[in-house]
C-alpha cells in the first residue's frame, strides 16, 4: 500500500501554495467545519486565543461559538464531552494542549473512547478526533515535548495519524475527521512552522497507508512526525558518501502499513526505526517486529533503532542530545550496513 | 450539612401525584424486585458469574428514570441501574445479559433505548452525560440527560470536573447520585468529605437536593422539577437520594467484614417497595387486590426475563472483531483469520 | 456568591501586622517585582525560552508563603510561584535555572527548601501536598502542606480529589488559590461554575475564605488563620486570593487576542506594592528613606540572581542518565555509552 | 543473569508452606509492614475489608489503621497522595484496585511519580510500590482483566515486576517495596487462588533478572505472569510430542533481562513470546526486537508473538477466545520449528 509521495492525495489541481503545517491544519479545520455542520472543535485556549500554536486561529469567528468554544482546563471532560456529544450525533473535534497533558484523560479515551462503539456492538461509534500537539524539539517546559503513540498504538478501537509535513497533515487530518472511527491526531509540534509549498489534496489511499517520501537502495529509514525530516537529512548526508537511502514516513501508526514496510525493506534488506519516544516498548519496536516477521529470510541485519533514550523528556540544553541525532542515525546506519 | 438519618422514618405519601403513575411506579419496583431475586438465585446456579443487586434502591432509580422522556432524554447508567432501565424501557434481556456476562456492556440497543451502555468505570459515564446536554442545547432540541452514580464515585475527579463544565456551560442535565452510604466497604464519613454529596452543588452554583431515596414520591417529585428546570433552560441539578445497599456490594462480597448487619437490617425494614404500597392504599390509588395482580403480573414478567436471559445463546467468537472499529482494518482480519485457525483446529 | 470586583480599591492597612513583618513583606515583593523584570529582559534578550511573569500576584505569594515556617512546613508550587519561593527562602539562582530550561523542576534542593519541584501540571501537585500533610499527622508532626494552584486549576479532576481527600482525612493542609481572573485564555466566568473557588469549599465541610489578593496583610492574616487551624489539628481551609495576572500568560501569549487591555490596565493602578508602600508609611512601619534602601538592596539582589542564573553553567550531557533512578539499570548504562559514543564523534 | 528456579531467593532455610499466591503477598506485605516503620500500605478497601482479593486481610488488625488504610475512591488521588506522602520520608505501597482502574491514576503515575526523582535531581526519590491486580482469565466485569505492562515499561523512572507463581510474588514484593526506585507490582489475578507448596525466600538476585522455570532445547517461551503456567502446560504438551521447549519468565518487565533472554535463545536459536495485552505495540514487540538485536545470527526463525488480540478485552465466553490458548502457542512453536 507503500505509495509515493507525488500520489499522496488527488485530484492535484490546484496550485500549490505557501503554507505551514500549523496553517494547513488550520484550512482542514476550515474545509472540515464548513462541509460538515455536525463538526464541533473544542478545547482549552482554542476559541477566542486561536489555540496557543494559532491552529485554531479564527475559527469561531467564521463559524461561531457553538461550533468552536472554549472549555474549562479539565482534559478527562474535554474527552468524556466528546462522548456524550457523539452519542447525540456530533462530530467532536477535540484539541488537548499538549501531549502531556493527554495523560489526565487517558481513562476517558481508552476506557471510553476506544471501547464505546465495541461496548455498544456498533449503536454508539465514536467520530472522534483527538488533536494533540505532539513530539519534541521546540525546548518547551516540561510535559510539553512526549511522544505518546505507543500507548495509543496498543489501545484497542483507536486509530493513530501523525503527519510529517503540511501537505500531508492536510490530508490526513481530513481523513482522520471524515472517519466513523476514534483517530488521535499527532501533530509534530517542531514541524508546526515550517513554510512550503504545499497541495491541498483530498485523501485517496485508505487509512494505514505509509509513503515513501526518498527512495532508495541500501536501506531504509523508517520514521513518522519530525523524524521523517530528520531522516530526509541523513539521507542527503549518506547521499553524499554514495549511500542511497529510502526513507518512509510511516502515517499511520495504528494500523500500520506492514505491507508497505515489509515492501521496502524486501528490497534494501536494511531498517532503522527513528523515533523521538524512549527506546523501551517503544513504536520501534512494533515496527522491527512487523519488518522481522514479514522479511526474516531477506534482512542482512537486525532493524536497528535510534530513539529517546530511556529517560524522562529533558529541558532545554539536553534535549538535542536527547533525540536522535543525525550522528545517531548515522551511526546506526553504518551498523546496518557493516553488519 | 444535611442528616443521613432516614427522613419521615414512618411512612410516605404520593397523594402529590396521578394514581396511574403511582401504580406504575409500583410496577416497576415489584418487577425489578422480582428481576433481582431471580438474578442472585441466578448467580447462585452459577448461570451469572456475579451480580450487583439494587435491592433496596428500587424507589431512587424507578422514580428517577420514571421523570424522564424516553423520547427525548437519556440516562447514562453506572452498573447498578436495573431498576431505572427496568422503568425506563430497556429491553431487560439484553440489560441482564451484562451479568451473565455474555457482552460487557449489555445486548440492548442503547441508542434506541436511549439508555447508555452499563459502564463500570465509576464516575466515568458522568462527562458522557454532560456532553450529551450541550450537545442538545447546541442543536436547540430540548432532551435532558440524567447521570446516575454513586456515593463512591462522587469522589472521582470526573464527577467534579462534569459538574464544572455542566454549570459552566448551563447544559441540561440531572446529577443524580444514589447515596446507598456505601462505596464497596467503604462508608459515607470516609468517603465524603462534608458529609453530603448534594452539599457541593452550591459550589457549583447549581441547585442541590436531598431527598429520601427510599420515597418514591419523593424521589419522582425532586427528578421532575430538576428535569423540568434543565428542559426550560435553567441549567444542571443535583440531586441526592439517600438510601440504602441492603445487599452485598455484590454477589462476590461479605459485608459482615466491614459493618454492622443490624444497621443494613434497620434499613430493610423501611423497604421502599413496603413504603410506597402502604402509600398507594392510604391515597387510594390502588387496593390489595389490585396490587396483588400488579404482583403476580411483576413476578410473571421477572420469570420471563430470567429465562430469556439465561437461554440467550452466547455470542459467537468473531464478535471479538466485528465492532472494533467501523471500518476493520487489515490487522485485524489478519487476526481474526489466526483466530479461526485455531477455531478449525 | 462572592463579587470578583477588587475590594478596598482605595487603600490596605496593614496595622493589624508588626512592622519587621510588614517590611520582609515588602522587601520580597520589591525583590520579586524587580527580579520579574529582569526575567522577561532575558527572555527578550534570547537567555530564556520562555517566562511567566508573576507581576501584580507578589502579594498573593509573598504574603502567603511568609505566613509559612519554612523550618517545618512544605509548599507544593505551580510554574509560577517566583515570588513565593523568594519569600520562602529558596536559593533563587536554582528557582530561575528552570526558565533558562537549564533544569525542568529548578536547581534548588527541594527538599532542603522544603518548596516542591516546580511543577508544569495544572492541578497535579495538588495531591502531593495533602499526602505530605497526611504524613505529617501519620508522624505526628506538626507541620501544614501549602498548596498554590490557580482559577483554571480549580477545574481539574485532581484538585477536587485531593480536597475531598483532606477533607475525610483532616489532613493539615492549606489550599491556595491565586485566582488571577485568567487561564491562559479563559476567564473566570467560562472556567469556574458558580463564580468562586472559595466557595467549593463548604462543600467539603472546610472553611473557604476569599481574600482580596492584593492586600498583602490580608493575605497574610487569612493565610496565617488557616495555618494555625491546620497546625492544631483543625484541617484543611481553601483559600482564594483575588488578584489578575496584569501580564501576558506567558512571554509567548498575546493577549489583545482575547481581553481588554483596559481591564488589566485597571488592575495594574492597583498594584498591591503601591498598596503596600503606601500602607507601610501610613502605619509608620517605615519612612520613604528607609524604603527607599529597600528599594535599593532589592534590585540589587535582582540583579545578583539574574547575572547568577545568565551565567549558571548548562546540565552535563551525561546527566540524562543521572537521575532517572536510585539505582540505575543495565539497559541505561547501555543508552549511555550509546550518547557517550555520539558525544566523542 | 538469568537463573534456575531452584535459585530464585535464598537462604533455602525455612520450610516449604502450602499458600496460595495471594496468602504469598500477605506474608511479604506483613514482612514489609513489620521491618519497616515507614512503609504504608493503602487504597481502597484495603484496610477493614482486607482487600477484594483478601490481598491486604488482617493488615490493618495487626499494624492498625495509621500504617493500613482506606481512602476514598479516587485513585489519582491515591496515587498523587503516595507523592507526598514519599516526600515526607514514607514507604508508600498503594494498591489500585483493579488493571482497568489504573488509567485514572496514568496522570500521576507517568508525570509524577516517575519523574519526581529526576526532576528533583535525586533530592526526591519515590519509593512507592504500586500493587496491580492484573490481567485477565478470572471473566471479570470489563476493565477488570487488563495488561497494562506495555505502558508502564514504556514509562522512564518507572521499574515494572510481575510474578508467575506465589513464591515468586513474595520474593519479588519484597525486592519491590525494598527499592527506592517506584515499581508498578502487576499481581496476575487468574493466579491468586492457585495454592501450593511455597519457599519463602528471601531476595539474592538483582532487579531484572529473569528465570528458566522449564529448561528445555528446541525453543524458548518467553512469558510473565499467567501466561507462564500456560507455557508450562504448552511444554509438558510439546515434550509428549518429543519437543522440548524452555520457558522463560520475565518476571522483571522492565529492566528486561535482555542478556538473560538472549543466553536461552542463543541456545535454542528459536523463541515465542506470549502475554496477554493486545499484540500491536505490545511487550512482546519489545521482548521479540531484543531478542533479535541480540541473537540475530543464531534465530533459526523469527520470534512468534502469541498474544491477545487487538480487541478490547472481552466478556465472559469470549475471554478464553481472545487470550493465548494452548493451541495458538502450540501452533506458534510448530510455526518456528517448522521455519
Ligand atoms: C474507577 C473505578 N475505580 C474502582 C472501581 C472498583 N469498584 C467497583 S464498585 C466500587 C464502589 C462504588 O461505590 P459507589 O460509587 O458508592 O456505588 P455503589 O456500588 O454503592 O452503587 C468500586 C471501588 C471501579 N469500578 N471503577
Ligand atoms: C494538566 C495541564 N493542562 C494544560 C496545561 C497547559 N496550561 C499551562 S498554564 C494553563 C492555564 C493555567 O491557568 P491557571 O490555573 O489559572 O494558572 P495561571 O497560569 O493563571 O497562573 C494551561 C491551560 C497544563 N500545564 N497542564
Ligand atoms: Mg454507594
Ligand atoms: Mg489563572
Amino acid at each position: 500500500m507503500t505509495e509515493l509521495i507525488e500520489r499522496a492525495g488527488a485530484p492535484a489541481g490546484s496550485a500549490p501554495v505557501e503554507l505551514s503545517m500549523q496553517q494547513a491544519i488550520n484550512r482542514a479545520l476550515r474545509v472540515l467545519l464548513a462541509e460538515d455542520p455536525d463538526t464541533l472543535v473544542f478545547g482549552e485556549d482554542v476559541g477566542t486565543l486561536g489555540g496557543v500554536f494559532r491552529v485554531t486561529d479564527g475559527l469561531q469567528k467564521e463559524f461561531g461559538d457553538r461550533r468552536v468554544f472554549d472549555t474549562p482546563l479539565a482534559e478527562s471532560a474535554i474527552m468524556g464531552m466528546a462522548v456524550g456529544l457523539a452519542m447525540n450525533g456530533w462530530r467532536p473535534v477535540p484539541e488537548l494542549q499538549f501531549d502531556g497533558f493527554a495523560y489526565p484523560a487517558i481513562d476517558q479515551i481508552v476506557n471510553q473512547v476506544a471501547r464505546m462503539n465495541y461496548r455498544t456492538r456498533g449503536a454508539a461509534p465514536m467520530p472522534i478526533t483527538l488533536r494533540l500537539p505532539s513530539f519534541g524539539g521546540i525546548q518547551a517546559p516540561e510535559h510539553h515535548g512526549e511522544s505518546l503513540e505507543a500507548l495509543f498504538a496498543h489501545t484497542p478501537g483507536l486509530k493513530v495519524a501523525a503527519p510529517s509535513d503540511a501537505g500531508d497533515a492536510y490530508t490526513l487530518l481530513l481523513q482522520s475527521v471524515r472517519s466513523d472511527d476514534p483517530v488521535v491526531f499527532m501533530e509534530p509540534k517542531a514541524r508546526y512552522w515550517d513554510r512550503r509549498p504545499v497541495q491541498l489534496l483530498e485523501p485517496t489511499t485508505p487509512v494505514g497507508t505509509s509513503r515513501i517520501v526518498r527512495p532508495g537502495r541500501h536501506a531504509t529509514l523508517i520514521a513518522w512526525g519530525a523524524m521523517v525530516h530528520r531522516c530526509l537529512q541523513v539521507a542527503e548526508l549518506a547521499a553524499e558518501d554514495g549511500v542511497d537511502l529510502e526513507v518512509l514516513d510511516l502515517r499511520w501508526l495504528k494500523p500500520i502499513d506492514a505491507a508497505g514496510l515489509a515492501a521496502s525493506v524486501a528490497r534494501t534488506r536494511r531498517a532503522v526505526v527513528v523515533h523521538e519516544a524512549p527506546l523501551t516498548a517503544g513504536l520501534g519496536a512494533e515496527v522491527a517486529t512487523l519488518v522481522t516477521e514479514n522479511c526474516f529470510r531477506d534482512l542482512a541485519a537486525p532493524v536497528q533503532r535510534v530513539t529517546g533514550f530511556d529517560v524522562p523528556y529533558p529541558a532545554g540544553p539536553l534535549e538535542p542530545q536527547y533525540l536522535p541525532t543525525i550522528d545517531r542515525v548515522l551511526l546506526a546506519v553504518q551498523r546496518t550496513l557493516e553488519y | 450539612m444535611p442528616t443521613h438519618e432516614p427522613e419521615g422514618r414512618g411512612s410516605i405519601t404520593v397523594d402529590h401525584l396521578p394514581p396511574d403513575l403511582t401504580r406504575t411506579l409500583y410496577r416497576h419496583m415489584r418487577t425489578a424486585r422480582d428481576l433481582d431475586a431471580e438474578a442472585i438465585a441466578l448467580q447462585r446456579q452459577g448461570v451469572f458469574p456475579a451480580y450487583v443487586s439494587v435491592r433496596g434502591q428500587e424507589a431512587a432509580q424507578v422514580a428517577s428514570a420514571a421523570a424522564l422522556d424516553p423520547e427525548r432524554d437519556f440516562v447514562f447508567p453506572t452498573y447498578r441501574e436495573m431498576a431505572a432501565a427496568l422503568a425506563y424501557g430497556v429491553e431487560m434481556v439484553g440489560y441482564m445479559a451484562t451479568h451473565r456476562a455474555l457482552w460487557h456492556g449489555g445486548l440492548y440497543d442503547v441508542m434506541a433505548s436511549r439508555f447508555g451502555a452499563i459502564n463500570a468505570v465509576v464516575g466515568g459515564p458522568v462527562p458522557h452525560a454532560v456532553g450529551w446536554a450541550v450537545g442538545e442545547r447546541l442543536r436547540g432540541d430540548d432532551g435532558v440527560a440524567l447521570a446516575y452514580f454513586g456515593d463512591g464515585a462522587s469522589s472521582e475527579g470526573d464527577v467534579h470536573e462534569a459538574m464544572n463544565f455542566a454549570g459552566v456551560m448551563a447544559a441540561p442535565v440531572v446529577f443524580f447520585c444514589q447515596n446507598n452510604q456505601w462505596a464497596l466497604s467503604v462508608p459515607n464519613h470516609r468517603q465524603i468529605a462534608g458529609g453530603s454529596v448534594s452539599a457541593r452543588a452550591e459550589g457549583y452554583g447549581m441547585p442541590g437536593v436531598l431527598v429520601d431515596g427510599n420515597d418514591a414520591g419523593a424521589v419522582y417529585q425532586a427528578t421532575a422539577e430538576a428535569v423540568a428546570r434543565a428542559r426550560r433552560g435553567g441549567g444542571p441539578t443535583l440531586i441526592e437520594a439517600l438510601t440504602y445497599r441492603v445487599e452485598p456490594h455484590s454477589t462476590s462480597d461479605d459485608p459482615t467484614r466491614y459493618r454492622d448487619e443490624a444497621d443494613a437490617e434497620r434499613w430493610r425494614r423501611r423497604d421502599p417497595l413496603d413504603l410506597l404500597r402502604a402509600a398507594l392504599i392510604e391515597a387510594g390509588h390502588a387496593d390489595e387486590d389490585a396490587l396483588a395482580e400488579v404482583d403476580a403480573a411483576a413476578r410473571e414478567r421477572a420469570e420471563a426475563i430470567r429465562d430469556g436471559v439465561a437461554t440467550a445463546p452466547e455470542p459467537d467468537g468473531s464478535e471479538l472483531f466485528t465492532h472494533v472499529f467501523r471500518e476493520t482494518t487489515d490487522e485485524l482480519i489478519r487476526q481474526r483469520r489466526v483466530w479461526q485457525e485455531e477455531v478449525e483446529l
